[in-house]
């Protein structure tokens, strides 16, 4: 191999590098600057909707995992009563088939990312751990409805290409 | 009398020691410059660890460290705590004594350069008359230090860092001086102090294939980008200094950046007319014109990748060597047959000269070998 | 469009050459008897007009009285493919001529399934296991593996 | 005087910064050449195939994810048309056509990574990969805009794709488009011509086109080798016989040209992706397919051009609703075939350089 460009190329390239000198950096600096995530966003811990679920299992049945667990009895009304409904997030491998396979929209993926824990056992959500509160919000994944609320994702795109 | 008075001129005094007026003699002179270059050897090295890392982020597009301190200055020394307050491991094989003293075999020698060293016009701890001299000698030192690191860590990739350090390191040391004695013959002194006094013009103008030779050998001397191949990271992980941690590690980390120090130190004086300069202090342009040198070096570490092992070695013997034997013998005849000519047209000439050396070798020269049978 | 040829036609070519080398043909497979794997192997690599050049994949599949290994082959040159298999029997001992002397990029797919389904390749330069550790007990994808 | 000299034993790998996940190369060397090379799998072996065996065919999706989960996207794709093959279910015609953007996307996605990792284990100090990742973070962008994750992603269903793209993604993957060539170009002014990449990767690490055909090379491997084949075009699956798109090859068969059929790759997938967005259709995104798919017995190999190289599955059904079989022909597998022949008589530095220009992904090698 010979030398044969008399280090033309290297020169180039170091133009290409000097040029991002000038450039605006990518990063994100994540705690204190954040960025919105897609609307459909498959985040952490799933939601659950105790009015509409009718205790029929079906999520449980679509889990590859096998992380939901639910424990029915018959009601008064020839109905389901759902005494159990456990998902072991740390079998979750957040694929949204079960929000996907509800056919009464009962189970929301999380909008949260930010879901962290010290010990595996904290990891299993029970019936109350699973409802809505202020700090868990549903996602869009397969709920049109929820999405049109939700604020458009940020995207690198917009973001890119800016001179300082 | 302040210490960095542009009137004090030692050298002119008594070459090779200290001035006879100088309250308290040898001895306060001696323990000051030794307390000045320990202060600015270390702070430039964290200074250093930070642009680098600032620099290199940018060029990368992004930040670069900027959590500890205001744009993250305090980062080298939250690393420093960091390392420092780390498990110090030993390897059960490895040979205990030659595994301790290898960092101090390689961080004292690099330290020892800047004793001779002008930060402007005689401030230096010794004004020795062969301090060019002294300061190749006394660098090469550090890569017995490497070698015993990669030797006693006991570990397959130390010992091929070492092997590689040991090979490249001795191959560039014969352009480096060479290139080095470009210089001396133009300057006519191997002091330091003398060499930054006779660059009227600076000698990178006088000297540009010799600038760019001692820059490509230097880098290759120092492990940066193009030559790293000592600590080559994706090839042999860290090289020498895989199995280290903790305070001896630290001091590795340390000796890579005083090489790079020392090499812009000794580049300034060299070749880019050292604390001389107009309008600002003497001090602020030896540290403006070390901090370019720094920034070049950082910024083809940024760009190019790494040459392989027989590659090094082909461009230090067929490449460096050749052209800075030429370069010597075109200096040389230079300073004996037109030692009077105008400086300007050297200039040109030699421009003229390095252009055409590198197009031919860019021809002729072939870069390593390829695939060996086995 | 890479054209999928007839096992039947295949067979016949092979049955021609090789007699009684072909156990039946379907669609688009033909299933050779394992004795003759390799000679019929490296006909199909060779035979003017087949040219199977490629040896796409090689599967093995457990159907719980025999193991039938599935040989995907294409024609780069001719840019036809054809699927041949093989069964062999027994669950103790089960083995398979290699084919990695035809076609090179059956070695690692023939230390597979021997790792994981347990047929002997004989022939095979380097027939160790390849996923699973060296002293692992078991051939996990068997169906009867628990 | 003669120095008694002995090779010795070098394990790369498991944990080292360039095995691309953990892959272990059992190194034999003589000072600082490569003697042998023994390649050692089985570090991130899950143990899929047989998993897939327990589990429905919709459940397998996300599976497929965890494959070669540089490129989930190809691999939803090269499984649900197998799937589909099995069961002959028709896609509608807009679902086809985001197949076609999903995959493009993820092909530019996985080949940023693929020519980024190589100029680093080459030694350029991360700025070309720090570069692409750039890039290949707003496709990462967009992949979560329509499905919600960013690596595995399980958008491709049986009979079409999980959801419809949201408004916004048209406009964003336009600019996306409209302003990747530029920066291919960029990176092509970064290094393509740079003299010590030249003579670290030209002529280097050389796979003869009989050998790439031979060791079952596909992909950009074997396309630097010479060798016109792309599954896309000899084979076309989905709807890849509409667009124009040409199919790079390189002559040497050296890293070099592997590089150079990756960008080259990346521009071909702009172009697809131009015609893809100016056609797509309005319509259904899912035909009605069950959850719980039934195939009739039998069995299908369906194969795409991955980013890799040909990804294929294999599957056996029995009428039920989980596989019988269930194989993947996994291009990184195959590709370091061609490893040992490649890397002996070379250095070691020149061992990484190869083994990244065949650009592997260990989670679909041990599977």
């Amino acid at each position: 191999m010979k030398f044969e460009r008399y280090g033309a190329g290297i020169a180039k390239g170091m133009v290409v590098t000097l040029k991002h000198l000038f450039r605006h950096p990518v990063t994100t600096q994540y705690p204190e600057e954040r960025l919105t995530v897609s609307r459909r966003t498959r985040g952490n811990e799933l939601i659950w909707d105790r009015e509409r679920c009718t205790g029929c299992a079906t999520c449980a049945k679509s889990c590859p995992q096998g992380a939901i667990r639910i424990v029915t009895s018959r009601g008064e009304e020839n109905d389901y009563i759902v005494e159990e409904f456990r998902v072991d997030s740390g079998y979750c491998i957040f694929c949204g088939l079960c929000v996907e396979s509800c056919p009464y929209e009962a189970l929301f993926m999380g909008y949260g990312y930010e879901r962290a824990r010290y010990r595996r056992r904290e990891l299993v959500l029970n019936k109350e751990e699973l409802l809505t509160s202020e700090k868990k919000q549903p996602s869009g994944y397969a709920r049109p409805k929820v999405e049109a609320a939700l604020p458009p994702q940020t995207l690198l795109l917009d973001r890119d290409g800016v001179k300082k | 009398m302040s210490l960095f008075d542009p009137g004090l001129n030692l050298s002119a005094y008594y070459p090779g020691t200290l001035p006879p007026e100088w309250p308290g003699g040898y001895w306060i002179h001696w323990g000051v410059f030794v307390v000045i270059i320990l202060a600015f050897v270390l702070l430039m090295a964290m200074g250093f660890i930070w642009l680098e890392r600032r620099e290199v982020g940018r060029f990368q597009a992004r930040l670069g460290p900027n959590r500890v301190g205001p744009f993250g200055v305090l980062q080298p020394v939250a690393d420093a705590i960091k390392v420092l307050t780390k498990e110090d491991i030993i390897p059960a094989k490895g040979d205990k004594l030659v595994y301790w003293l290898a960092p101090v075999v390689a961080f004292v020698p690099v330290l020892m350069v800047f004793a001779v060293v002008p930060f402007q016009d005689g401030a230096l701890l010794a004004d020795l008359n062969i301090g060019i001299l002294y300061v190749v000698a006394i660098s090469s030192v550090s890569v017995v230090g490497v070698f015993m690191a990669g030797w006693s860590s006991n570990n397959k990739y130390s010992l091929l860092g070492a092997m590689r350090a040991v090979s490249q390191l001795v191959s560039y040391e014969i352009p480096l001086g060479l290139s080095i004695l470009g210089v001396v013959v133009l300057a006519g002194s191997l002091s330091l102090n003398s060499i930054v006094e006779a660059q009227h013009i600076p000698f990178i103008l006088l000297q540009p294939l010799g600038f760019l030779i001692y820059m490509a050998a230097a880098a290759a001397e120092i492990n940066r980008t193009p030559f790293d191949l000592l600590e080559a990271d994706s090839e042999i992980v860290a090289g020498f200094h895989t199995e280290y941690s903790g305070m001896k590690f630290a001091l590795f980390y340390l000796v890579e950046y005083c090489e790079v120090l020392a090499v812009s130190v000794i580049v300034t004086t060299l070749f880019l007319a050292g604390w001389k300069g107009p309008l600002l202090p003497p001090l602020l342009w030896f540290l403006i014109k070390v901090f370019g040198v720094f920034t070049v070096i950082v910024w083809v570490r940024a760009t190019v990748p790494r040459l392989r092992v027989d590659q090094v070695m082909a461009f230090a013997w067929k490449c460096l060597l050749p052209l800075a034997l030429i370069n010597l013998l075109i200096t040389g005849i230079q300073v004996l047959v037109w030692p009077e000519v105008l400086p300007w047209a050297v200039v040109f000439l030699n421009l003229a000269i390095m252009v055409v050396l590198i197009l031919l070798w860019s021809k002729f020269f072939k870069l390593g070998g390829g695939r060996v049978e086995v | 469009m890479t054209v999928a040829l007839s096992g039947g036609e295949i067979a016949a070519r092979l049955e021609e050459r090789f007699p009684g080398s072909v156990v039946e043909s379907g669609q688009d497979s033909l299933l050779v008897k394992s004795e003759s794997l390799r000679a019929a192997a490296g006909f199909l690599k060779t035979a003017p007009g087949l040219e199977f050049d490629y040896l796409t994949a090689i599967t093995g599949v457990d159907y719980y009285d025999y193991f039938e290994v599935v040989y995907q082959l294409t024609s780069i040159r001719h840019n036809h493919s054809l699927v041949v298999k093989a069964r062999c029997y027994g669950r103790d001992n089960p083995a398979l001529p290699s084919v990695v002397g035809l076609w090179k990029g059956a070695d690692f797919q023939e230390r597979e399934i021997y790792d994981l389904m347990g047929i002997r390749f004989e022939g095979h330069p380097n027939l160790k296991r390849i996923v699973l550790w060296d002293g692992f007990t078991g051939y996990p994808l068997r169906k009867d593996y628990l | 005087m003669v120095i008694k000299t002995e090779p010795f034993v070098v394990n790369i790998g498991p944990a080292h910064p360039s095995t691309h996940g953990v892959f272990r190369m059992r190194a034999t060397l003589d000072g600082e050449v490569v003697l042998d090379i023994e390649p050692v799998f089985g570090y991130l072996h899950r143990g899929i195939e047989k998993l897939a065996e327990e589990r429905t065919y919709t459940q397998i999706i996300p599976l497929t994810d965890r494959l070669d989960y540089l490129a989930s996207m190809s691999n939803n794709l090269a499984y649900v048309l197998a799937v589909e093959k099995l069961a002959g279910i028709a896609v509608p015609e807009r679902a086809e056509y985001l197949r076609v953007i999903m995959a493009e996307l993820q092909r530019i996605a996985s080949h940023l990574i693929g020519v980024g990792a190589f100029l680093n284990d080459c030694g350029a100090f991360m700025t070309p990969i720090l570069y692409m990742i750039r890039e290949r973070e707003k496709i990462l962008d967009l992949f979560e805009m329509v499905c919600g994750q960013r690596l595995t992603y399980n958008y491709m269903r049986i009979g079409g794709v999980s959801h419809d793209i949201p408004e916004e993604f048209l406009p964003a993957l336009k600019k996306f488009v409209d302003s990747m060539p530029g920066f291919i170009d960029e990176y092509d002014q970064l290094l393509k011509e740079n003299e010590i990449l030249l003579a670290r990767s030209k002529g280097v690490g050389i796979l003869s086109r009989e050998q790439a055909i031979n060791i079952s090379a596909s992909g950009p491997v074997l396309r630097a080798s010479g060798v016109k084949w792309d599954i896309r075009k000899v084979d076309p699956y989905s709807i890849y016989d509409r667009f124009g798109f040409e199919v790079p090859t390189g002559s040497a068969g050296d890293c070099y040209d592997r590089y150079r059929v990756r960008v080259e790759e990346m521009r071909q997938s702009v172009r697809i992706l131009k015609q893809a967005v100016e056609k797509l259709p309005a319509g259904e995104v899912r035909s009605e397919v069950s959850h719980l798919v039934r195939p009739p017995a039998g069995e299908a190999y369906g194969h795409i051009e991955a980013p890799r190289g040909e990804l294929g599955f294999y599957l056996v059904s029995d009428n039920s609703i989980a596989p019988y079989r269930f194989h993947v022909r996994a291009p990184s597998l195959l590709n370091l075939t061609a490893l040992r022949e490649m890397v002996v008589g070379w250095k070691v530095a020149d061992v990484l350089a190869i083994f990244g220009s065949i650009d592997i992904c260990m989670g679909e090698a041990d599977r």
